[in-house]
């Protein structure tokens, strides 16, 4: 079983030089801390901001300059703000080349849910709806099952969607999981982690892969 | 004709009840606090507003919240406000979720007089419900898209860090956020700044929402700019 | 009859203190001499300028810094730079209170045509449709008739239009017209003009205000 | 991996034949000249030029024009340019003329992922031929306006004033114009600049061009920045 840094460590494989890459809340923040040395990742805030940095020093807080998360940041050498529009007009044209998030649910087409428990869960789509829509590269990053044990790779979302056949991989805790045409293919799988397991917590189509390898950090 | 008022209580001393509003700021990042405290101060209520978010319990849209100043709010994330929650759920408050880039670009387009445009999000979503989808060929590739349309408001109320007599104004880092776009959208547009520079001061390359957008200008006072979520890195 | 100064000064008593406008290559340039001191009005050039100032002093002239005729100008305090879409988007948007431009023919419906001459003249409309199917208010000054010695106002345009029932009203060297639902309404009459030499030289519908005076500069 | 090249040349190696190219400048003015002396250079034909403008006979597009270089080009105003026109009545080009906000924003909204767009220019016009027309209510009036789509562009050459090794851009006074909106819109952009500056040097507030939208950027020489028009006051 992969630790939630250990998830974010096996998303940032997907890093390349000079990739412009959005985060999102929770589980997707960490992968920040895995970018590989001498790699130059450029962390695009969607509230308006290229190029944000670490959290700041105590005392070096500063009220104006946050992350979609509302957390205080800080910005690294050539960065630039912008206004809301032109941010999620750079996602919409393409330039954002990978974006995580996490989700409540994933279907084996694709289809994403997580913004939304009718009757619950009020809060918005904020700017989920936008991303999964138009980005180029989509990796959902979450836990393989709820709460209450139920799995989270589903056949169909039973909750209101965010975007549809848009997720292209998914990391949990039990491996990583590409969406083809057959569903969930199972590529890699977690240390500690038997087929079995991975077939029991999943709901959705699963196929595994013929080359399917012990996940290497 | 002076666009300089001394203050946000005269600034807005014609918002009449049932006004549609735009507020800037993302959280309370960038809102107009000022813009806020008056409106609570004068009372007004049926409110439409139109805002990324609604504020925290006691602050931001969150004072007008509590005073049931707010009919409707339309918005694309309203999390982390429990009066909020309370008065949805209870039928007082009528809210309108909209993908946040389509909610900053329904601003931008009325601001840039286009009435409607195409976009991916939301597509084959609740979101979708109600409105035209279409298919365009980009790059080879023919996708879908839903037609939305730009909003209409009577005030749009922003926050900017300087801005001069001339109505011309400058943001600060991700304060900037929602604020330009909607300083274009207002059919009357009410700025307070930090600082009131002269006229000439600022650098006309440097300027983000031009004069010609900002009906009223003043200089706020005593902010807060609270922070909602205080991150720090160990030392 | 007015000179080219006469009629600017003319569309100049338009102006109200406050008042963003947009003058086209020409006469309408003009216009800008004859401001009423202490009234505040912003010139807007559409290649990307609010706060238009006069030309440069000889020595002083700035390649970055021209207006929508390609002159030379400068700019007066308070003034901004930004690019043609958002220059367009305010004008687009209803900001933009006043646009004086040239015609080559104006019909009495309001129609305008200053921008093709088919066979003949290809140069191209450049911001002259987005200006007329946009502003709030449009004054064309023109020449009441062309080299030819042919009418400019007529029925209907002959020439492939600019806009459609756009224009608000019309200066020539004749006079100050309306444009109404019954053509052209002669409102004021140049000194030494006659209204039957306006008759003769217009081809649009034309009617004569009851309240007609003699133009005062 | 750099954005950062050495020349013109290097830069624009990979231009084909037959490319759509988009080139910032109004009239003469913020135009990129070391991009067109290069492509001048290499002989590259069959071009597609988006342009506000087709430069003079003897500088701008009008030195690939001369060159014939150009098959098609899509301007809002041609005038000043002979050879342009002796081309376009012999039929060895092609030209499509369109209002300038709608080519302004059509190069906008390629950058901001919106296929489609609704703008009032051009109604009932030459310019509405095949295209749909579609009534909107804005503030209570119903209006018509024209169905106008994103350009696509395989190469976008923008000129700024001041450029780092990130790719961000900040342009002077009205040499502004189209760059930043053809800036965004490039499969890949290629940004020429007065002067290149180390990454940090410019304040990240006063960026018109974030670096993402840029893929090289290079340090141009010997800039002539002719004036098409040098007018002057009475001294």
């Amino acid at each position: 079983m992969l630790s939630k840094d250990q998830m974010a460590q096996t998303i940032a494989r997907e890093l390349r030089d000079g990739m412009y890459v959005n985060l999102g809340i929770g589980i997707p923040t960490l992968v920040a801390n895995y970018i590989p040395g001498g790699m130059q990742v450029v962390l695009q805030s969607e509230n308006g901001l290229l190029g944000m940095g670490p959290f700041p020093q105590p005392g070096h807080e500063d009220a104006d300059l946050i992350n979609a998360g509302k957390q205080t940041i800080t910005t690294v050498a050539g960065s630039s703000f912008f206004d809301s529009a032109t941010s999620f007009g750079m996602i919409r044209s393409g330039k954002v080349d990978l974006t995580v998030l996490g989700a409540m649910e994933v279907a084996d087409n694709g289809d994403i849910a997580n913004w939304k428990i009718p009757g619950k869960m009020v809060k918005g789509m904020g700017g989920a709806m936008d991303l999964v829509a138009s980005a180029k590269n989509i990796i959902v990053v979450m836990q393989h099952v709820n709460k209450a044990g139920q799995s989270k790779l589903l056949p169909a979302c039973t909750l209101p969607i965010t975007g549809k056949a848009c997720v292209k991989k998914v990391v949990t805790e039990f491996g990583v999981f590409s969406i083809t045409a057959q569903g969930f293919l199972l590529e890699e799988i977690a240390p500690g982690v038997s087929v079995e397991t991975v077939q029991n917590a999943t709901l959705g189509r699963l196929s595994i892969s013929p080359t399917l390898s012990q996940l290497h950090l | 004709m002076s666009k300089v008022y001394a203050s946000a209580a005269t600034a807005l001393t014609d918002v009449p009840n049932g006004a549609t509003l735009m507020l800037g700021g993302f959280g309370l990042c960038g809102i107009p606090e000022n813009c806020i405290a008056a409106l609570v101060q004068m009372g007004v209520s049926g409110l439409t507003c139109i805002s990324n978010n609604a504020g925290v319990d006691d602050f931001g849209i969150g004072l007008l919240l509590r005073q049931r100043q707010v009919k409707k709010m339309i918005s694309s994330y309203v999390g982390e406000n429990a009066e909020f929650e309370r008065q949805l759920l209870s039928g007082e408050l009528d809210v309108e979720l909209i993908p946040q880039g389509t909610l900053a670009t329904r601003c931008m387009m009325a601001g840039y007089g286009i009435p409607a445009f195409f976009t991916p999000a939301g597509v084959g979503t609740e979101v979708a419900e109600g409105k035209e989808t279409r298919n365009f060929v980009s790059n080879g590739v023919s996708k879908a898209y839903l037609m939305e349309l730009a909003f209409e408001a009577d005030f749009a109320l922003v926050k900017a860090w300087k801005g001069d007599a001339a109505g011309n104004l400058v943001y600060r880092a991700t304060a900037r956020n929602f604020n330009p776009l909607m300083a274009m959208a207002g059919k009357i547009t009410i700025a307070e700044v930090e600082e009131l520079v002269p006229v000439g001061a600022l650098d006309a390359n440097e300027i983000h929402t031009p004069g010609i957008y900002v009906h009223r200008i003043f200089e706020g006072k005593a902010y807060e700019k609270r922070i909602e979520q205080r991150t720090t890195s160990k030392v």
